[in-house]
């Protein structure tokens, strides 16, 4: 029995969070630094799963598998593939520097008086921030379906007060239809993701009784055991069952994800909850959503994800035009920001159903670079939101000659946005239309109408606010503070070596997603004409 | 005689006390309309004991006796709690069971 | 009593028990009827006691004579009186307005009592239910015996589950009913001063009775202007509707008095009889009923109350000069 | 040698990233670590032309294998660089041209804040350049194509406080985006059918002609769709005009000299992808030969010396890309043309410049005049470069463009012949309109103007930074030609890469260089004419519509904007809608139902115990109901 690391990794940021949320009201500061050093161990922990990962070894590492109930065949099984790797990696290099960047976000407003000893919002904010990352590592760590479900589900509640609890500051409406506009959002998100929760729960008690109806020593949560007696023949879903199976799964974590025409929670969501928060929702939470569709739908249902693909096909291409066109149409840069998300989970769709390596090895890329450029792109918006009280992109211009380096930052984030070589989207995005191409040519041709499309949106963002003759309000804007520069730095840097060199990310997760096509049963289609070399 | 005329009229002091359940707004009555309606019951259960020979019809009406009888000391008891803090023995006094 | 046992003993039902039957069923309903239509709860609970005597006999015919003791000694004898005093405890709005005040209540309610009692009736239709077995067999022992080998064996387990809810509730119906004090008594000196600082009502409350003439507590005293008092009488009679008014002839006297001390001192008349909300009504003790019967014999009284309240703390400030 | 490839990148690179992240610091300084940068690996450059000269004819091929990039599967890109003979005459252009240029910005942009930025984004430009020409494979060319264009928005923007120039760069990007999406289209084409797409396999593979002709002929026409948004070709040209908002060392060394041509380079590097599509290879031609008379068009039209300038530059790049269309016959001409364009365009931008600085950056032609006395180098530069581009006989120019010619009418056939006249009816315009920048700038009466600020120009000649680049760039305006000529060293060079042929031309040599100069000389006489007589008017007269469209650059924006941008403003504003009213609507409606449902159901919960005693007993009856039906059943 060795060291359960998966296990450790998802249960220090919890403890973190029950330990700042414990700290007295009166000492703020220490909560942030509390939550600062957890979210750190657990960055060391992601590093440490990281380096324990052998690329070529078994398919799943770290395994830990424990009875938990055993009337019902629930275990206690945590495992990491490359891809399940890469995206706790991605988790645990997120939350540090969201907590940096809201840092005070979550402070007592001015004028806002502490009602009692026990008004604790700075901790319940960061611990709320914890306690998601937790989650959503146990998440990415189960491979049983029933653990799965518990995390996917769990996380809403603490994501429901995240966006209902905390907004920006002084907002262009005023505070009163501000927090209206929030727990709108905030009770739009619960009840979307619910409902698809809901559907999968259905999906999940279906999935345990055809299971316990076949297999010899009862049904089974364990996507292993599931895999192994499907590959072995011990195991066969009737047509109608796998499909429907499939889409109670996959409607979950399409509303999660989130595909057309079930998207429109997430700008709401992310338009009203504080950069942070947004950041968390797309880059963290709603990587859940793709990383499980990759995971389950395509190595539980393969026949039915076969049977899917044309019009999985169809709503991510949908997505990737609608979210960039709505993208363009947005008055509102968080909004923007949002629905660029959306554009890009397509992307990432579109990637996981080309069933090709190169696609789905695109789309786990693509899920860590996006996480990274749009936590670059949002946190800059959120600090630009911060000095100036609001979100409306007709508010600014000129903020460029006040606070260049926030302009120079924005930019490089609207630049891995829309995809630009050297930055880590571009590697990402490239492999997900050459995988798309090879097998959709028709598919990958439209795709790449997201790729102007990603320029228009990107830019006029960046001309509006940024550039322009100054503005008496962006005038005396102030440059990014140290801490700012210290938030977003790292993640540029990171953006950019990931674009220069993916490897490492490739290396891990190539294996992960030969698997994943081989319990499919599709391989890449062969060149048409052999090149001599 | 048959044991259908009993649990006719069982049948029917039953539903006369549901009735006053239904209609009458003082507490004390409608608790009185409910021992009617246990009342009823027993009647029937007594029926039920002849007819089948054995005694555990009649075992049953023991026990609802009991515990009408409990309930008789709680119910009460509530409704002079009640009396006491509203100054009224009506069930509708106020929506009370809305929020 | 005799007969009807030996009536009930036989397996085969007699004619005697049919007339028994055929006699006594009306009037369990009509008991039943009248539980529900009674106006007065007191009423109410003489039906129901009458309709559980029946009941009883009927027991008793059915060959379950330790219940019909029972359902007398403890049911109509223990529990009805329990009823009973809590009638006397809380029964202040003695008689119950049968006006309905939910829409639709009473439509709802007759539909439910059809409906059930059309479908229970057609359930024991259909029922296959047979002729009486007969209890001789079973009551061989005697029927206590029966009941008492059956009780505490197979249903020993609920006999003792029931004997601990009695308990329970005997000691829930002392809890619920006993008020716990919290808080440490006033102080006479603390209410004092509670009083003058609420300001409602300084000194005693008015003594009930006309110029000593009358002493009965119904009987409320009247103000200088001449109009009766509320304070003087107890609330709970009030709330009854047993207030006695003032009579007339009493207030038409008190009036000539003061005419006679205006003349005495030679100056002008001022005090007029004063109307009053009971005038036209007789003052009897049947008259008193009608303010209430009519159910708004609370809001009127209520009314009145407030005059009074009015009038105290002018008249605390009166005497407070003087 | 190979490991050197990799140090011609690294000055630069390093130069953007120690100037971009260097702060205030470095404010003194930056320029000079720029241009001593730039200067750097020029150095290389020259070292690695003198080791390939050193080389056989058949061997001048060094690549550098610097680490593996994207290994996914079948798709294998590296970081691999190819320098052969046709890399090496760019990497030649880009350093020279842009070490020059460096230095030219050091007095250019002397009052400019934001100096130290501004050496940033060259180097930048330097980096991606270089990438682009240096890179072995599709992709990482790529990689380069973005990274100029990336540059080439970051410095038409440079001045972001005027909103003409934010929306300039935003324009010029996203044009560019478009043509990129051809590059990519071919990329995944090339992986598609090919399973690599390292020129050193696709390029013998198509040359094999194991595909279809329908996939070369996509692939080819998706390369041409690039190169058109990166040399501003018809359709995607609109952008290169108004980059010009951009400072003019920008304007000389991306949008005349480097960037622009990168489309050039793209086809003749795929020059075999489109021997094997013929059709690709036509639509090459008729979009170089349209692109060259509309440039020359708008050229002549144009009152902005900086935007008159752009339109001659799309003009040239047209006739390179007719060149390259032409194949291997036209290769080397379209590199050779390319080349000298990129010497006499850039001085002649820098001589505008130089104008402009003097002219308290007045960029109205209108507003000029006799000029020649007050700035005597820039005068004679900008006259080198002149007759260079109209093609005055034995300079740079002359050479090129004639070869052009005579390779158009070997086209061979009508096509050749009308080949050859749009080539020769580009030459007589190219003359036309250059003549008029000529005389307007530096001859006739002084029509300054006070500028906006009241400020009355001084013109003055520009400092020793800025002249000597302009001399430099003259001489090789000059010579660049000649030298080339000399003994077909440019030929020979060239052509163990981009092969060469032998067109069957219906005219000679000598025919085509005589009927040149001739239509040159056309050219020149109508402009002096029409200008050089007479005293200018101030107010550029209404003219016809064809010079009204000319101005407005043939409507393209206008046809963008009705085309493209309104409809696609209304399809945004549409979807928005639709978005919030109908996607949205049927959410929010469902919830609408379900909280009026249950607003309605609320009502039943009235709070009256005997109400939900009613309810109780009519769920009982009902369940005594149900029980007995299920029995009679």
């Amino acid at each position: 029995m060795s060291f359960p690391l998966l296990t450790a990794t998802a249960v220090l940021p919890a403890i973190g969070a029950v330990a700042t949320a414990a700290v007295p009201a009166a000492r703020r500061e220490a909560a942030k630094w509390l939550a600062l050093l957890f979210s750190l161990g657990t960055l060391a922990l992601a590093a440490a799963v990281l380096l324990n990962f052998q690329p070529g070894g078994d398919r799943y590492q770290l395994t830990e598998s424990h009875a938990w109930i055993p009337a019902f065949g629930v275990r206690y099984e945590l495992g990491v593939d490359g891809i399940g790797v890469a995206m706790i990696a991605l988790t645990a290099v997120i939350v540090p520097f969201l907590i940096g960047a809201g840092w005070n976000d979550a402070d007592p407003r001015e004028g806002e008086t502490p009602a009692g000893r026990r008004w604790r919002p700075t901790q319940g904010f960061f611990a709320l921030i914890l306690m998601v990352q937790a989650m959503v590592i146990m998440s990415f760590a189960a491979t049983d379906i029933f653990l799965f479900y518990i995390f996917f589900e769990a996380m809403l509640i603490p994501m429901y007060f995240l966006i209902g609890g905390f907004g920006d500051r002084a907002g262009e409406h005023g505070e009163e239809r501000q927090s209206k506009q929030r727990t709108y959002a905030a009770v739009k998100f619960l009840l979307y993701n619910l409902a698809g929760g809901l559907i999968m729960l259905a999906a999940v008690v279906g999935l345990y009784a055809a299971t316990a109806g076949q297999l010899e020593g009862g049904g089974t949560f364990s996507l292993q055991a599931i895999t192994e007696a499907r590959a072995a023949g011990e195991l066969t879903f009737a047509q109608n069952t796998e499909r429907l199976l499939f889409l109670g799964f996959f409607l979950a974590f399409a509303i999660k994800a989130p595909l057309w025409p079930l998207h429109t929670w997430l700008p709401n969501a992310m338009g009203e909850s504080t950069a942070p928060v947004a950041v968390l929702i797309t880059a963290v939470v709603d990587k859940v959503g793709t990383f499980a569709m990759l995971r389950f739908c395509l190595g539980l249902f393969p026949e039915a994800s076969v049977w899917a693909t044309p019009v999985v096909l169809a709503l991510a291409l949908v997505s990737i035009v609608y979210g960039a066109l709505l993208a363009l149409g947005q008055r509102d840069m968080k909004r923007l920001i949002a629905y660029a998300s959306i554009s890009h989970f397509g992307f990432i769709v579109l990637g996981i159903f080309a069933m090709t390596s190169q696609g789905q090895s695109g789309a786990t890329l693509y899920m860590v670079n996006h996480g990274i450029a749009t936590a670059v792109l949002m946190l800059v918006a959120g600090f630009l939101i911060s000095r100036r009280g609001s979100r409306l992109i007709a508010d600014y211009g000129g903020v460029q000659k006040a606070a260049p380096v926030l302009a120079g930052t924005f930019l490089v984030g609207g630049l891995a946005t829309l995809s630009l070589p050297g930055t880590g989207p571009f590697v990402s995005e490239f492999l997900v239309l050459v995988g798309t191409y090879s097998r959709y040519p028709v598919a990958g041709i439209i795709a790449c109408a997201g790729i102007v499309l990603a320029a228009l949106y990107v830019l006029i963002l960046y001309q509006r606010t940024m550039t322009g003759p100054t503005r008496s309000t962006t005038e005396r804007m102030p440059d990014l503070r140290p801490r700012e520069l210290a938030v977003v730095g790292p993640l540029i840097a990171l953006v950019l070596f990931l674009g220069v060199f993916p490897k490492p990310l490739t290396d891990i997760i190539d294996p992960a997603v030969d698997h994943t096509l081989s319990d499919v049963g599709v391989e890449d289609p062969a060149p048409e004409v052999e090149a001599r070399p | 005689m048959s044991p259908e005329n009993y649990l006719h009229l069982a049948a029917l002091l039953f539903t006369i006390g549901a009735c006053g359940v239904l209609v009458r707004r003082n507490a004390i009555v409608v608790f009185m309309c409910v021992e009617l309606m246990l009342n009823a019951g027993n009647l029937a259960l007594v029926a039920f004991s002849r007819m089948h020979g054995n005694l555990d019809g009649q075992i049953m009406a023991f026990f609802v006796m009991v515990v009408a009888a409990a309930e008789v000391v709680v119910g009460l008891a509530i409704i002079v709690m009640l009396y006491r803090s509203r100054h009224s023995a009506s069930v509708d006094d106020a929506s009370l069971m809305k929020l | 009593m005799s007969t009807l046992t030996a009536l009930a003993a036989e397996t085969t039902t007699s004619g005697g028990e049919a007339a028994q039957f055929w006699i006594l069923a009306p009037i369990a309903v009509a008991g039943g009827l009248g539980t529900v239509l009674m106006r007065r709860a007191v009423h109410s609970a003489l039906c129901l006691a009458g309709t559980m005597v029946i009941l009883a006999l009927f027991y008793l015919a059915n060959g379950a004579y330790f219940l019909g003791v029972v359902q007398i000694v403890v049911y109509t004898g223990a529990v009805m009186m329990l009823f009973l005093f809590v009638l006397m405890l809380v029964g202040v709005s003695a008689a119950d307005s049968l006006k309905e005040t939910l829409k639709g209540q009473r439509l709802l309610a007759a539909a439910c009592g059809l409906g059930l009692g059309i479908l229970l009736i057609a359930g024991i239709g259909q029922a296959s239910v047979g002729s009486f077995t007969g209890l001789a067999e079973a009551n061989a022992d005697g029927n206590v015996q029966g009941l008492a080998s059956l009780l505490f064996t197979r249903y020993v387990v609920a006999f003792e589950v029931t004997g601990v809810l009695l308990t329970i509730a005997a000691v829930g119906a002392t809890l619920l009913t006993h008020r716990e004090r919290i808080e440490r008594n006033k102080t006479q000196r603390e209410q004092a001063e509670e009083r003058v600082r609420s300001g409602e009502q300084l000194p005693p409350l008015p003594a009930p009775g006309v110029y000593a003439r009358h002493n009965a507590v119904d009987i409320p005293a009247l103000l200088p202007d001449g109009r009766p008092s509320d304070l003087s009488v107890n609330p709970t009679l009030r709330e009854r509707g047993q207030v006695r008014e003032v009579h007339r002839q009493a207030l038409a006297d008190l009036a000539a008095i003061e005419r006679r001390t205006a003349e005495y001192q030679g100056r002008a008349v001022t005090v007029t009889p004063p109307r009053r909300a009971g005038d036209a009504a007789p003052a009897t003790d049947e008259g008193n009923d009608t303010p209430a019967a009519e159910g708004g014999g609370n809001g009127d009284h209520g009314d009145n109350g407030d005059n009074g309240r009015d009038n105290g703390p002018d008249a605390a400030g009166e005497e407070a000069r003087r | 040698m190979e490991s050197l490839i990799g140090l011609l990148l690294a000055p630069p690179l390093l130069g953007a990233a120690v100037l971009l992240l260097g702060g205030r610091r470095l404010d003194r300084v930056g320029h000079w670590i720029g241009t001593a940068l730039a200067a750097t690996s020029f150095a290389v450059a020259v070292v690695l032309f003198a080791d390939l000269l050193g080389r056989d004819a058949g061997d001048r091929t060094l690549t550098q294998h610097l680490y593996s990039w994207v290994p996914v599967g079948g798709f294998q890109a590296d970081i691999a660089f190819r320098l052969d003979q046709l890399s090496m005459t760019f990497v030649l252009l880009v350093t020279s041209v842009g070490t020059l240029i460096h230095l030219y910005s050091v007095g250019y942009m002397e009052h400019d804040e934001r100096r130290r930025r501004f050496f940033g984004y060259l180097n930048l430009f330097l980096a991606a350049m270089l990438l682009l020409v240096l890179a072995d494979n599709y992709l990482l060319l790529y990689v380069g194509w973005e990274g100029v264009g990336l540059a080439s928005f970051l410095l038409i923007g440079f001045w972001q406080h005027k909103p003409s120039a934010a929306t300039a760069a935003k324009k010029a990007f996203v044009v560019n985006r478009v043509g990129d999406i051809g590059l990519a289209i071919a990329i995944l084409v090339m992986f598609t059918t090919f399973g690599t797409f390292a020129f050193g396999e696709v390029l013998p593979a198509a040359a094999d002609g194991g595909a279809t002709e329908t996939t070369m002929t996509l692939i080819g026409l998706m390369l041409l769709l690039a190169a058109c948004g990166k040399s501003a070709q018809v359709p995607l040209q609109s952008w290169l005009g108004d980059a010009m908002e951009g400072p003019t060392p920008v304007s000389a060394l991306i949008h005349a000299a480097t960037m622009v041509t990168a489309g050039v380079y793209l086809i003749v590097r795929s020059g075999a992808i489109f021997e094997a599509a013929p059709d690709a290879q036509t639509a090459v031609i008729v979009v170089g030969a349209v692109t060259l008379i509309f440039g020359a068009i708008v050229g002549c039209a144009k009152d902005d010396i900086k935007k008159a300038l752009a339109g001659s530059t799309m003009s040239q790049i047209g006739y390179m890309m007719l060149a390259a269309g032409l194949g291997p016959i036209g290769f080397v001409f379209a590199i050779m043309h390319l080349v000298t364009h990129g010497f006499f365009k850039a001085g002649l931008f820098l001589g505008a410049g130089s104008v402009m600085h003097g002219m308290n950056d007045e960029v109205d032609m209108r507003r000029y005049g006799g000029l020649r006395r007050y700035m005597p180098i820039t005068f004679v530069t900008f006259g080198l470069g002149y007759l260079a581009i109209i093609g005055f006989p034995y300079l740079s120019g002359f050479f090129s463009k004639d070869e052009i010619i005579y390779a158009a009418f070997g086209r061979g056939g009508t096509q050749g012949w009308i080949l050859g006249g749009v080539t020769l009816l580009g030459a007589g315009l190219t003359a036309y309109y250059m003549t008029r920048i000529m005389i307007l700038t530096f001859f006739g009466e002084k029509r300054w103007q006070p500028d906006a600020a009241g400020h009355e120009p001084h013109p003055h000649e520009s400092p020793r930074t800025m002249t000597i680049p302009m001399i430099v760039l003259a001489v090789g305006s000059v010579s660049a030609g000649f030298l080339f000529n000399l003994n077909h060293a440019f030929v020979d060079w060239l052509s163990p890469v981009t092969g060469i042929a032998e067109g069957d031309s219906p005219v000679s040599h000598l025919t085509v260089s005589i009927a040149a100069t001739t239509v040159m000389l056309i050219g020149v006489a109508i402009a002096w004419w029409q200008y050089g007589r007479r005293p200018v008017p101030e107010h550029a007269p209404t003219g016809r519509w064809v010079t009204r469209a000319a101005r407005r650059d043939l409507l393209q924006d206008d046809f963008n904007h009705a085309a493209f941008v309104l409809p696609g403003n209304y399809l945004t504003r549409g979807l928005v809608y639709v978005d919030h009213k109908l996607v949205d609507g049927v959410v929010n409606g469902t919830a609408a139902a379900f909280g009026g449902l249950s607003g309605r159901l609320r009502r039943v919960q009235n709070g009256y115990a005997r109400s939900y005693a009613v309810s109780m007993f009519g769920g009982a009856a009902l369940l005594i109901a149900v029980t007995l039906l299920m029995r009679a059943v």
